[in-house]
């Protein structure tokens, strides 16, 4: 299914993610969580001048989501811990849903009453002649380097960074490639690996993103164990030897991302 | 020039002179200390000039936020106004600055990383731009280093028309309805 | 009480949001102008006002001079008035204050909307309350209405201690490399 990306720009990977879950169209009920998945990883495919740090924001969504959608895939294959678990993820997820949706309505009420306000002038004539000579001095408790750094602060390009995916970028790399690769890294390492590390010389965000998903390929065929102490935490991987990487390959299959697809 | 009708001027008329001078919201306590009388009668004499001037028409309107009362144009001469205005006055805000704004309004005192952790994403460019436009301010410990805290500022509150924050809606107001919440856990939900 | 002409509300409700934020003289022809009706009516209508506020006893009068028309306080009101703007409030530079000093000593000579400009906000208030209080000071062309230019005074320049604004540190100074940001950025970012 070919699907067209068109995109503002987002402010987080929650913001990304009410956005896609939110938006109106035609068919409504035909947006699945599959869809949604792929639209995320596609938009997330298109992000620019990544850091690592916004990049896990990112990831840490779309894993969610792949695990959410593989869970619906592989009917039965889970038990009830794990169960157990991805709804708390769920819940997790929805609960930062509800919370940017709240706070984006109230921003959204606070700019109508800054509006308002704004249509509303203070009185600021300022002192009438009589008057001025009786205010005090003004205190000048400031020194020229302060007024340098006050001049050069409100001089400054006013800072708005937003990650922009407007730009959805060519893909250059594949989850089949990025699965080799990383089993290759982490195959014959003693202690585990941060995904930080595997993802050292990536060059370009696709980069990271490709192998962020083979990672959790090789973890769903049990081929690697992954923990992840905090939400925004580094993602550690340990090679657990249960699957090869062309095992993986061979099974990965039937549910990975094409995102050259989705990318277009 | 002006012939002085009576002995002194009233309560009434010297709040309405200090009104007119100032350049910023002056404290009903500051206005009692001026005319040395209680500062609750100050703000029975404020409370029943705002209301004549909105029962006559007037083109100024006198408003109560946190730093004090002053006195405003009234919204509806807007139109006719700009003239006498320069600049713009103000610069609309981006989405991800109101939806800072919000939360520091919200769950202010607040800390940047607080507030990242809210948005999933570091926010630090966007409290900036709050503090440059006078919206937020830290407040807490400080010092350049510090995990400061931010909270909105007197010039949020008195454009907001406001009190305290205490003042704005219940944050429940805008949390999306049960049909909404229903619609995202449908499709988040695995076996949709 | 209130004799308002019942002909023209919306002219009076006009006219006296205009005398509000006015803060020189203003011609009644330039009312007419904005209001789109005949100069003798404004003046009609100003002669109104005039009289009832000084018939309601208010704090304010309305007086014309050969520029226009203003709103001043009552001079009866005059000793609380002194009182008030000797308090200590009006000692204290506020923030945005020390900001538009900051950007004339660097960018003057500066006009108000390039002050507003830079800063995002109208600033018409800030530029005044300093030009009174003797820190800034309009150069240039000059004259009322005119486009001022605004810079720093001999007076400013002494309390800082300066001969002139060329002694002020060099603003690139504190402008930090795109390096140094991210540094900085990094540090403070809560996964660093």
């Amino acid at each position: 299914m070919a699907y067209e990306v068109k995109l503002k720009v987002f402010e987080g990977p929650i913001d990304l993610l009410l956005h896609l879950i939110t938006r109106q169209r035609v068919d409504i009920y035909d947006v699945s969580l599959a869809q949604i998945t792929e639209e995320y990883l596609a938009a997330i495919s298109g992000l620019e001048h990544p850091d690592l740090e916004t990049a896990t924001g990112f990831l840490v969504v779309a894993a969610t989501l792949l695990e959410l959608k593989s869970a619906r895939l592989l009917p039965g294959r889970r038990g009830d811990e794990e169960e157990t678990h991805l709804l708390e993820e769920r819940d997790l997820l929805l609960a930062r849903l509800v919370e940017c949706s709240t706070f984006r309505e109230a921003g959204a009420w606070l700019a109508r009453g800054l509006e308002a306000g704004a249509s509303a002038h203070g009185r600021s004539a300022g002192l009438e002649e009589a008057f001025v000579d009786l205010a005090p001095k003004m205190v000048l408790k400031t020194t020229p380097e302060r007024l340098g750094a006050l001049a050069a602060a409100a001089l400054a390009p006013r800072p708005e960074p937003e990650v922009d995916v407007s730009h959805v970028s060519p893909i250059r790399a594949t989850v089949r490639d990025a699965i080799v690769e990383v089993a290759a890294f982490l195959r014959g390492r003693e202690t585990p690996a941060a995904f930080r590390e595997l993802c050292s010389d990536a060059a370009e965000r696709i980069d990271v993103v490709v192998r962020f998903l083979a990672l959790l390929e090789l973890f769903k065929a049990g081929a690697v164990d992954l923990v992840q102490v905090d939400r925004f935490g580094d993602i550690r991987a340990t090679w657990t030897g249960e699957a090869e990487a062309d095992e993986v390959l061979a099974d990965a299959d039937e549910y990975v991302i094409d995102l050259r697809e989705a990318g277009r | 020039m002006n012939d002085v009708p009576e002995a002194a001027p009233g309560t009434r008329k010297i709040v309405e002179a200090i009104l007119l001078l100032a350049d910023e919201p002056v404290p009903a306590s500051q206005m009692g200390e001026v005319l040395e009388v209680p500062r609750a009668e100050v703000e029975s004499v404020l409370r029943d000039l705002a209301a004549s001037y909105e029962s006559e028409g007037r083109g100024f309107v006198l408003r109560e936020s946190a730093p004090g009362w002053r006195l405003y144009t009234d919204p509806e001469c807007a139109p006719w106004l700009e003239r006498f205005v320069t600049g713009h006055r103000h610069a609309r805000l981006s989405g991800a600055s109101l939806e800072v704004l919000a939360i520091v309004a919200y769950k202010g005192p607040i800390s940047r990383s607080e507030i990242a952790e809210i948005r999933g994403v570091d926010s630090d460019g966007v409290v900036k731009t709050l503090v440059q436009r006078g919206l937020i301010e830290a407040s807490g410990p400080g010092g350049p280093g510090a995990a400061n805290l931010f909270e909105v500022s007197d010039e949020f509150l008195e454009r907001m028309g406001l009190r305290s924050v205490d003042e704005l809606p219940p944050l429940t107001d805008f949390m999306p309805d049960a049909e909404a919440v229903e619609d995202m856990e449908a499709k988040l939900s695995p076996n949709a």
